[in-house]
C-alpha cells in the first residue's frame, strides 16, 4: 500500500511537471508565432512605448467616449468631491 | 440564580478549550503578522480575525446546524439526527459517546441527500447554520471566490513583458517543480510514518508551492478541504516570505557574474497582441487541459477585459469592489477552517513545513533552468529573474530586482522579472488542472 | 372577451383589498417621512418601496412559492400540497377553508423538510418564489444582512473619543435600560390581556430601545421575524425622531447650571490604543458572551480593518459599495414584511407605542447615570451626554451637542458625546447577545 | 503509459464535437462584434467569452452535476440516476442509450424534487455543479440579475423630456408593434412548418423587439430558458445595429419636409414631477399589470433612488458598482446558453431573423404613430423622433437626431427622442407583463 | 392544433398591443394631470432649468451636506488620489 | 401563566441589565488597563492630535505606498475623471 502510494507520487510528479512543460513549451510556440504574424500582417500605427504606463492612456481614452448615460453620475460625484476637497484644503 | 448559572455554564470562560485558547492565539498571531509585518494583509488580516470567530466557545459560528446540533443537542435531538444519518447509537453508552460517533458520520462526509436530513432535524430542533459556515458554503465550497478573486488578478496583470520575451514562460514552468516536489516530500513522510497524508491530500499540499493564494484555496477546496485552513495559512505566510526565503537560495545558485547579465530592452508590444493572448492561452486550455478551465478561463477572461478597452467600467470594478467584497468573505471563510480540533493536529505542521520546502524548491528550480536556457540560446538571461517563476506576484519580481541591483546598481531587472512572475501563475494553474484531473 | 376579463380578473384593481390599499399608503408615507421628512431615508426609502411591492395584488413579490400556491392554487394543487405537507383537508369545506388550513399550516412553522416538500410541489406547479421573498430570504433570514451593515458601521465608528474616556461606557449601558423596560411593557401589556405577546417576542420589541438599526433587524429575524416588518419600522423612525424625543426629556432632568458643565479636553488617542481596542472587545466577548459574537464580532472586524491601516482598501469598500449594496436588498427585504395580512394588526400599535417608550426610558436612565457619576466622582461630567448613550449614532451626539449649545454658547460636547454613543451600540448588541442567550 | 493516455483522453482535442467548435468560434465572433465594431461591448463580452467556456469539451461548465454524471458516468452512476428519476433503463440496450433517455428527462423538466435527488446522487459521485451553471442559477434563473440591471437602469433613466412632452409616450406604445408582430412571425413560422415553436416561446421571442436586454432576458428566463441564448444574442446584437437597420427604414416613411419639423423646446421639468412620476407609474402597474411589478417596480425604484435626491449613496451605487458586477455575472449566465448541442438548431437562425424583423416593425410603427398624431393634434412632432420608440437607450434617440440633422443641420432631435425612447422601455415592459399574465 | 396557436397568436397579439395602448393613456393621462397639480399648486421656486444638466448640481447639492461619518472616507480616498495624481503629472 | 410570564419577563430584566452593566464595567477596566499599559509602555512618537481628522492623513500615507498593481487602474480612472472635469467646467 505504502509503495503504491509512492509510485503514484512518482507518476504524478512526472507527469505532471512534464504536461507543465508540454504546455507551456506549447504557449511559447504559439505566442511566438501569434506576436510574429500581428507584427508582421496587423501592425498598429502608434503601438505603446512601455506596457506598464498603458493603463492610463487607455483608461483616458475610453473615458474620453463614453455613452452620455453612463458617466454623468461618476463625473457628479467625482466632481463633486474635488471641489469639496479643494475648497477644504484651502 | 439558575438563570445567572446558565450564563456562566454558557460563557466561553467556562467553555473554553486549551485548543481553542491555542487557537485564539494563532488567531492573534496571524493579525500581528499582517499589521506590524505586512504580511499579505488584505489576506491574513481576515483569516486571522476568521480563526479567532471560529474559535469562539459555544457560538459554532463555524458549524453547520447539524454540527451544531451534534455538540450541543439533546438525547432526543441525538437520536432524530442519527435516524436522519442511519446511524446506529448503542443504547449503553454515554451522551458523549453518541455524539462521537454522529459527528464521526457527519464529518467523514455522509452523502449529500443524509446531510440536510440532518441539518433539517438540526433546524426544526432550533441550530441554525453559523455566520462563518454560510460564507464558507457560498464563497468557497462553491468554488465562486477563488474565481472570482482570478478574473480580477488577471486584470490587474500585465502580460506585456511575458510577449515581449516568450522564453520566460520556461522559467514559469521550471519553478513549477516546487508543486510536484512538494507532492512527493507529503508522499515520503507519509510513507516513513511521520505523517499519514492521501495522495490527493499531498497533491493539494504540493500547490503551496505554485505560490498562489486563490489557486491553492481553490485546489484544496476541490482536494481536500480539511486541510484548507493550514493550506491557506501557509500559501499567504509563505509569499509573505519571498523576501527572506529566496535571497539566500538565489545568491548560493548564481555566481557575480551571472547576477550581473544586462538584459537587452523590452520591446515594445502592440495592444493587438495584449488583446489575443489570453484568448489564444484560453483555446490552449480548451484544447488540452479543460480542467484548468475555471481557473484560467476567468484569469483569460479579466486580463482580456482588461486589454480590450471596451469594457473599462466591468474592468474597473472588477478590480476593486469586486475583488474586495469578495477577498472580505474568502478570507472570512478560510479563517472558518482555523478551528482547534481540524487544525491543531500534527499534519499542519507537516503542511507548515512542507510549504517552506517547495518555496526553496521552486525558487531553485527557476534559476537553474534560467542558467539552462543560457547555455542553449545567445540572448542572455540574468538567472536571479528565474526565482520570479515561483509566481508570488509582484513580490517575487521586485526580490529580483533588488539582488540584482545589490551586483549592479544599474540594472533594474523588474520588468524583466515580471514575465516568469506572470508565467508562474499560469504555470501553476495548469499543474492544479493536472492534479484535479487525476485526482478530482 | 374572455381573454380580457382574464386581465381585469387579474388586475390589482380588481384583487386590491382594503388592507392592501392601507399598507400601499403606509409604504407611501415612509416615503414621505424619508424623501421630504429627512427620516433615516437610506433605510426608509427601500423599506417603504419593497412595502409597496409587497402588497401589490395577485403579484405575491413577498411570497414563498408554496404560499402563491395557497392563495391561488387550484383544487388539485392544494391537494398535493396538503399531501406534501400532511395536513389532512375535510372534503365536505369550501375551496376557501382549504386555503386557509394550509396556509395556517405553513406559516406556524412547518419543519425545513416538510416546507421544502411543500415548495417542490408549488414549483411544478409553476409557482415561482416572489422577488422580495428571495431578497428576504438571502439577505434576513440567513442573518448576513445585518451582520455586514454592522461591519460596515464598525468601520465607520471612531472608538477614539469612548478611549479617551471610558467612563462614558457607563452612560451607554445605563442607556440600555430602555430595551429592558420595553419588554416588561410588552409583557404587561400581555399581561393586562390589551397585547398578546410571547416572551420572546417581547425581547425582540424591547431591542428597538437600543436605537440601533441592524441589532433590531438581526434580533426579531432570530426572535420573531413575524414581528420584523414593525419592529424595523419603529426602529428607523424612532432613531429619526431622536431629536423630537429627546430635548424635552433632556431639559427636564437637568437643571441649567448641570446643562452648562464644560468638560475637560479630551487626550490625545494613539492608533495603537485604537487598534487593540476592537480585539481586546472581542476577546470579553469570546470569554463572557459567546452569543454576542456575530453582532459584535463583525463589528470589530469593520473597525479593526479600518484602524489598523494596512487593509485600507477593504475597509473603504466595506463602507461604501459593499454597505449601500447590502442596505438596498436589507431595506426590500424588512419592505417584504409589511404585508397587509401580518403588519395590520393591534400588536404593530403596541410596537410602536413600545418603542417611543423605550427611547424615552433609555434617554433619561442615561442622563440619570450621568448625575449619578457625577456624585461619584470629581472629573465632571455635563448629564447632557448621557441621552447619547441609546446610540442613534450620530444623531444622539448631535442633539447632545445642541442642547448644550443653548445653555453655554461656547460649550461644544460633541465629541465627548460620542463616547456614550458609541458605547451605546456597544451596550445594545450585548443586551442583544444576552436576549439571544436566553430565548434564542 | 496510461497516465499519459488519460490526459489524451481527457483532453480537448480528443473530444471536441464539431457543433463546440462552431460555438467557440461564434463565442470568438460576438468578442470580435464586441471589440472591434463596439456591439454592446458590456454585454457581448461576458456573454461572448461564457459562450467560450461553456463549450469547452469534458469542462462541464454549463451543466449541472447531473447533467455531468449523465454525460460522463459509469454504467453504476447511470442505474443510481435512473433509480433517483424513475427513469427505466432498458437492460439490453448501450450506455449511449441510457444517457439519452436520462439526459431527456432532466431537460424536459423533471419535477424539482426528482432533479434534487438527482443532483444528489451525481454529487455523492464525486460530480460538481459547473461554475456557469451555479452563475445562472443565481443570477438568471432565480430573475434577480435582470431586475436589479434594471433598477440600475431606471437611476441612468432622466423622465425629464418625457414629462415635458407626455404624448410622446404614444410613441414608445406604437413601437412595441414590432414585439407583437415577431410573436405572430414565429406563430406563422410553425403554422407553415419551417420551424416549431410553442406560443410560450413565440412570446419570448418576441419581446426581443422590445430592444431592451434585460426585459429579453427576463421575461425568456421565465417563458422560454431553453431560447435564452440565443434571445439574449439577438436582443443585444440588434441593438447595437441599431444605427444601420433604422436610418433607411426612417428615410422612406418621412418626407424631406417632415424630417425638418423643428420641435418646440421642451419646459423645464420641476424635480417635484420627476420624484411623483415614478411613483405614478408604479401605482398604475399595481392597480392594471401586477404581472410586471417585478420589472418596473425595480425600474421606478431605482428612478425614485436618483430623482429624490436624499439617498445619492444607494443610487450611485446601484448605478455603477451593483450594476457592473451583476453585469458581469449575467453575461457569464447568459453564455451558459450558448452550449452547441441547444444552440445549434434551426429555431436559433428563426430567432435571429425574426429579431431583425421586430426591430424593422417597431421602428416603422413608432414613425408611423408620430404622424398619426400630426394629424390630430396641432402641435408639430417630427416624425423622426418616432423610431426612439423601441427603446435601445440612448443609441436610437441619437440615431434620430443623426438623421433629422441630416435634413437640417440646425435641428437637434435628441432631446425630443429621449421621451419616445424612455417611453419604448416603459412599453416593452407593459408588454413583457401581459405576456408573463398570459402565457407564465 | 396548428389553427389554433395560430388564432391564440392573434389573439395575444390584439390584447396584448391593446393593453399596451390603454395603459400608456392611462399614463399619458395621469401624468399630464400630475403635471397640472404640480405645476399649479406646489410650484418649486427654482425649477431646474434643463433636465440633463441635472445629475450634476444635485449631486453637488447632495454631497455639500452629508454626515460627517459618512464621507470622510471617501474623501480621503479621492483625495490622496487627486493630490498624488498632480504630484505625478508635474 | 400570565405571571409566569411577568416574572419571566423580570428575571431577564434583572439579569440582561445586570449582565449588560457588569460587561461594560469589565471594558472599562481593561479599556482603562489597556491604555494605561499602551501609553506607558509602548508610546507612539507622533500621536495623531485629534481622532477626527484622522481617517485622511491615514488614507493619505497608506495610499502613498501601495504595490504598483494595485492604484494604476484607480489612478487612471480618477485621473482621467477629474481631467475632464476641469475641462468642462472651463
Ligand atoms: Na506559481
Ligand atoms: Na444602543
Ligand atoms: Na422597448
Amino acid at each position: 500500500m505504502q509503495d503504491d502510494l509512492l509510485s503514484e507520487g512518482l507518476t504524478l510528479m512526472t507527469l505532471g511537471m512534464g504536461f507543465v512543460f508540454v504546455f507551456l513549451t506549447l504557449l511559447v510556440l504559439t505566442t511566438s508565432l501569434m506576436s510574429w504574424i500581428i507584427r508582421r500582417y496587423f501592425p498598429q500605427l502608434h503601438p505603446q512605448p512601455q506596457s506598464q504606463v498603458q493603463a492610463q492612456p487607455r483608461a483616458d481614452t475610453d473615458l474620453a467616449t463614453p455613452s452620455p448615460m453612463e458617466d454623468t453620475t461618476l463625473m457628479a460625484v467625482i466632481g463633486a468631491a474635488v471641489h469639496r476637497h479643494r475648497k477644504r484644503r484651502r | 440564580m439558575d438563570n445567572v448559572m446558565t450564563l456562566w455554564y454558557g460563557s466561553g470562560l467556562y467553555n473554553l478549550s486549551l485548543g481553542q485558547a491555542v487557537m485564539i492565539g494563532v488567531g492573534l498571531l496571524l493579525l500581528w503578522l499582517a499589521m506590524v509585518k505586512k504580511f499579505e494583509p488584505l489576506l491574513l488580516v481576515p483569516i486571522g480575525f476568521g480563526g479567532i470567530l471560529a474559535n469562539i466557545p459555544e457560538a459554532g459560528l463555524a458549524l453547520s446546524a447539524a454540527e451544531q446540533a451534534v455538540h450541543m443537542g439533546t438525547a432526543d435531538v441525538l437520536q432524530q439526527m442519527a435516524e436522519a444519518l442511519n446511524v446506529a447509537l448503542p443504547s449503553g453508552e454515554s451522551l458523549e459517546a453518541w455524539r462521537q460517533s454522529i459527528a464521526t458520520v457527519l464529518e467523514d462526509g455522509a452523502s449529500p441527500a443524509l446531510t440536510r436530513a440532518a441539518n433539517d432535524v438540526a433546524m426544526d430542533a432550533g441550530y441554525a447554520h453559523g455566520m462563518l459556515y454560510q460564507f464558507y458554503r457560498v464563497a468557497i465550497a462553491s468554488g465562486v471566490a477563488p474565481l472570482v478573486i482570478f478574473m480580477g488578478v488577471g486584470g490587474l496583470t500585465d502580460f506585456g513583458p511575458l510577449l515581449a520575451n516568450p522564453r520566460t514562460l520556461f522559467l514559469g514552468a521550471a519553478a513549477q517543480f516546487g508543486i510536484f516536489a512538494t507532492l512527493m516530500g507529503a508522499v515520503v513522510l507519509t510513507n516513513v510514518g511521520w505523517m499519514d497524508f492521501t495522495l490527493t491530500q499531498a497533491a493539494a499540499i504540493g500547490i503551496i508551492g505554485g505560490a498562489d493564494g486563490p489557486t491553492s484555496i481553490y485546489v484544496s477546496s476541490i482536494l481536500a478541504p480539511e486541510l484548507l485552513g493550514a493550506i491557506a495559512v501557509a500559501s499567504y505566510s509563505y509569499m509573505a516570505l519571498v523576501p527572506l526565503i529566496q535571497p539566500p537560495i538565489m545568491r548560493r545558485l548564481t555566481t557575480r557574474r551571472e547576477r550581473s547579465i544586462v538584459m537587452t530592452q523590452l520591446r515594445p508590444v502592440s495592444q493587438r497582441e495584449k488583446i489575443v493572448f489570453p484568448l489564444m492561452l484560453l483555446l490552449l486550455v480548451v484544447l488540452f487541459l479543460p480542467d484548468a478551465a475555471p481557473l484560467l478561463g476567468m484569469f483569460c477572461f479579466g486580463n482580456l477585459m482588461r486589454e480590450c478597452g471596451v469594457v473599462e467600467r466591468l474592468s474597473s470594478t472588477s478590480q476593486n469592489a469586486l475583488i474586495n467584497i469578495v477577498t472580505i468573505f474568502l478570507g472570512l471563510s478560510v479563517g472558518s477552517k482555523l478551528m482547534a480540533d481540524r487544525f491543531l493536529a500534527v499534519e499542519t505542521l507537516g503542511i507548515l513545513g512542507l510549504g517552506m520546502v517547495a518555496f526553496a524548491i521552486g525558487t531553485a528550480c527557476g534559476i537553474l533552468m534560467a542558467k539552462l536556457l543560457n547555455l542553449i540560446s545567445k540572448t542572455p538571461i540574468n538567472p536571479l529573474i528565474g526565482s520570479a517563476g515561483v509566481s508570488a506576484v509582484p513580490m517575487a519580481a521586485r526580490v529580483s530586482n533588488k539582488v540584482g541591483l545589490e551586483s549592479n546598481p544599474h540594472n533594474f531587472l523588474l520588468m524583466h522579472a515580471m514575465g516568469p512572475n506572470v508565467a508562474g501563475v499560469i504555470g501553476s494553474a495548469v499543474a492544479a488542472g493536472v492534479m484535479i484531473k487525476y485526482l478530482g
